[in-house]
């Protein structure tokens, strides 16, 4: 229930974060400032293996388990909004249990006003993204 | 008569705007609705809203119009698949009709799968969509089709099923209803024996698809397909679908747009996944939107509620036409849907039909497009009248009299 | 800016209803004509029409509607003849579009010709659709693909096409105009050279045949194909154009109703004659007669002036686009038609598109289906702006002034 | 001239004919009529060779040269009404010089209200077996 609630948390400071902004210039500014913000991920990461299929931006993915047993994810892409849009996931998803990870009910871009982007039309591959965090939520949490 | 139906016939022809129009003089009197069915101004709507709002090409777009487009086409996608009841939506592929959903079939799983040794197994009820695909197949592949005799009455034959399943064929190709004959086949049942000895099943649903509810997953086929104009839907859309492990095997159809993961001269192209896979190039939209009207709307009425009109129709014009002198129906399965072909001694079908027009009544006379019937049966052709949600009593009774008119005509 | 426009756009524009409205509280300004074109009243409401008040499935009906259904899709067969100047009714194929138009020929021609020691020659240029149905093909039959290369400026190379030519190819198969790059190919040429060697030509005109005039004639190609949608009309139906002899000898593509002269078990099935062996099973009747729309459309205001204005368009939109720091355009033929591609120095292509969807500007980014020309030119995409009949200067400036915006936000 | 004249004039007295019955019924009562009438085809000529094909309702033709040079044709249906309106034709042409026949303007099915059943789009036979008189007119006079 706590771990649920700590997702919980970081999409609530998300949202409010987001409040400050009621522009959408204003909001894209911001996912472009988290965009390059984003820790790179290390360049011998950036392989196929990594790479999220069928989106028009690459986004590569990585995750590791941590001492704690709390996934850890990193990603990239190259293009900044959407990398930006990565950043967000990562700072609700990654240091999580995987089984928080794999249930997590991602509602805080839609209340931020961004869920196109989520939406299977699009090909920036975040939708994907999202799917392959959680199946690294899965498989984490079955071991 | 009325009282028989479930719902206000009059009421609902209102929606039909065709059905108002006058035909050589005489109210038009549509009895051709197994060729293609008249559209309801949900559809006709539907397709305008989208055409003149919402239009642009789908997927890989950034833009607002083309994921509100996609949404759209998509959300039919996700409808069809409730309304057969697929288990997945990846299982539903949009194709522009039943013909097409067939020679997808035999273009794909067919030339990958069957070779010269093989057999594959039809039934003397098929539409030529369900025939040619597989004989033009034969003809590069060179395996053996074998075909299940019907009985006088329209019937499959049982044991001339058995005789056939014995042959261990890939794939039995069923329609689910005759066309020509208005046979329901047990395509359950079918399904289960062809199972059994290791077949696939295709069935063609082209005819069933508007008038009863489809449940792909208790007649447990492989492929189903089905034509969105003969639903109430606009022409140039259908369905077929597929069992997704199956749709995940086989390889790509035509090739394009949207079917591929990744396009290259120097590497290998790789291929999208079902049901993308199967869908190259910019698809029919607003057809498909339509699509999505046409299957609301039938929701809203009911199956179960067409299906009940339309067989007190079926029953009504079996007997009224049954009192004409020398005439005889052609089919008369136990299990029947609203389809009622006709001959009358001596007399050629085709004068029927012109007369039957001169009276503002459309039907379809000739072999309508199932030949191997009329070779079987001996017969030229029939007169087919065939109903649909609605079709009146009164409309039975202006073909009645229409046809005794002719009759006495041409004798 | 609209001095220059042969006829008065924003008098146009009042025809077309979407381009009213409003994405994302802006204007919609739709540059995306050439993924598909939006349709004028004309277009919608001819669909309307037939099927309110004259739709019925066609061919081999004896009642009126099936006539007058008949009557108006081959009505528009006609038209479609003469716009492209095919010498023949029966020399057009309606499909379900350019894919589907250009699987045909590879189903068909291709399959019954190219053996594992042929070769065929594609363009570097080719959208997949005309790329992988040879792929396809070449899989199962093991013959090579020579692809012609481009220059810098996104002309086809000469000594390229020299080269491959010299290799003897059975069909030669390339874009009239290029989607990506707007490079016109000089397709006269082309087939002269082609023929010269002994192949067949078939030229991919989806981008040319809503910009230019054609005359199939003049160019002596052996098969031409277009899609409805981007000439103003509606999705889910094309053409073929093909050579009447070689469509003769052509087996046929698709098995069905229609396709066929008889159909037996017993004896050899026999196929109809074009263009009807090639349309198999119900085709897109209301599509068909909006396509006669749209092209009754297009020629009241004339091929020739809608191409002047979007002419002067494409040189207004390339000199002020450059202004941009850091822009630079892909595609600079000497004879280009009325797209233009771009991409901007460290900037990706979908973030500029993101950003100009929340302006109310409809592009397209990414590949656009031209995957080898991204992997040629080692960009990951482009962000694609196109033209049509109804586009206007002030799309143009919004275009400009929304680039330079996201630019700024982006760097 | 005058060949074309006695076409012309054949097609004349069926227009007149038909004038006599202003409706449908009679219209066609008449022509069901004259299919009855029509000389039957020697069953040994009611073979493929002879059937006009993409039909309906099937038509099988033949024709012959007479002393004169004109063509005379023999015609059969198994529609009565396709078999009236094929009498109509033979009537029209039949007995002419294979010239005048190859060049006909067949005009009158237009005046009499029934050129539907000429339509590309029927399948009744009329249309191919039209075309077929026309070639042999076509034939003859090419000798
Ligand atoms: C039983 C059956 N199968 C297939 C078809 C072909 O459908 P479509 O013409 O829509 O492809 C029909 C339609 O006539 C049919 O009745
Ligand atoms: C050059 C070219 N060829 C083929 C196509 C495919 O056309 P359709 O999707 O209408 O089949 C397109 C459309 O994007 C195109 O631009």
């Amino acid at each position: 229930m706590h771990a649920n609630n700590s997702l919980e948390l970081r999409q609530g400071q998300i949202i409010e974060e987001f409040d400050m902004f009621p522009d959408w210039m204003e909001k894209y500014e911001h996912i472009i400032e988290l965009g390059k913000e984003l820790d790179p991920i290390a360049e011998a990461d950036k392989i196929d293996d990594n790479l999220i299929k069928g989106c028009q931006s690459r986004v590569w993915l990585t995750a590791s388990l941590n001492d704690e047993g709390n996934i850890i994810f990193f990603a990239d892409s190259d293009a900044i909004i959407t990398k930006g849009l990565v950043a967000l996931m990562i700072r609700v998803l990654s240091d999580a249990k995987p089984r928080e990870i794999a249930s997590a009910d991602l509602h805080f871009l839609e209340a931020i006003g961004l869920n196109a982007h989520l939406s299977p039309t699009r090909s920036n591959g975040l939708l994907s993204m999202v799917k392959q965090m959680k199946m690294y939520g899965l498989a984490y949490s079955a071991r | 008569m009325k009282q028989d139906s479930p719902y206000d016939v009059d009421v609902l022809r209102k929606e039909f705007p065709i059905l108002d129009k006058e035909v050589n003089g005489h109210p038009l009197v549509y009895l051709d609705s197994a060729a293609s069915a008249q559209k309801p101004r949900a559809v006709i709507e539907a397709q305008r809203e989208y055409e003149a709002h919402f239009h642009s090409n789908i997927h890989r777009g950034v833009h607002t119009l083309a994921t509100k487009a996609t949404e759209a086409y998509e959300g039919v996608r996700a409808k069809l698949k409730n309304h057969i009841n697929a288990s997945k939506r990846e299982e539903i592929i949009f194709t522009s009709g039943t013909t097409d959903s067939i020679n997808l079939v035999a273009g794909t799983w067919g030339r990958a799968n069957l070779k010269k040794s093989d057999t594959i197994v039809l039934t003397r009820l098929e539409h030529h969509s369900n025939i040619v695909p597989w004989q033009i197949l034969a003809q590069e592949k060179g395996f053996a089709i074998e075909v299940v005799e019907i009985k006088e009455n329209g019937e499959l034959c049982e044991n001339s099923l058995k005789e056939k399943l014995a042959l261990s064929p890939k794939i039995v190709c069923v329609s689910h209803v005759s066309n020509t004959l208005g046979t329901i086949n047990d395509v359950k049942n079918i399904t289960k024996q062809a199972h059994q000895v290791g077949a696939l099943v295709l069935i063609d649903g082209a005819q069933a698809a508007p008038h009863k509810t489809i449940d792909v997953q208790v007649i447990d086929c492989d492929f189903y397909a089905g034509s969105a104009h003969k639903m109430y839907g606009p022409s140039g859309v259908g369905f077929l679908y597929g069992k997704h492990e199956l749709l995940c095997q086989m390889p790509p159809c035509r090739g394009g747009g949207e079917m591929i993961e990744s396009v290259s001269f120097e590497k290998q192209t790789t291929f999208n996944v079902p049901p993308y896979k199967f869908e190259a190039g910019t698809p029919n939209l607003s057809g498909v939107v339509g699509y999505g009207a046409a299957i609301d709307w039938i929701n809203s009425l009911g199956l179960d509620n067409i299906a009940a009109h339309e067989n007190s129709l079926l029953e009504y014009a079996s007997s009224k036409l049954l009192q004409i002198e020398g005439l005889r129906l052609i089919g008369t399965a136990k299990s029947k849907a609203s389809v009622i072909s006709f001959l009358v001694d001596g007399i050629h079908p085709s004068d029927i039909g012109t007369l039957l027009d001169q009276l503002g009544i459309a039907v379809r006379t000739g072999h309508h497009c199932t030949e191997p019937i009329m070779t079987k049966l001996g017969i030229p052709g029939t007169v087919r009248a065939s109903f649909a949600a609605y079709s009146t009593f009164s409309e039975v009774d202006a073909l009645v009299a229409g046809v005794e008119r002719a009759v006495k005509m041409l004798r």
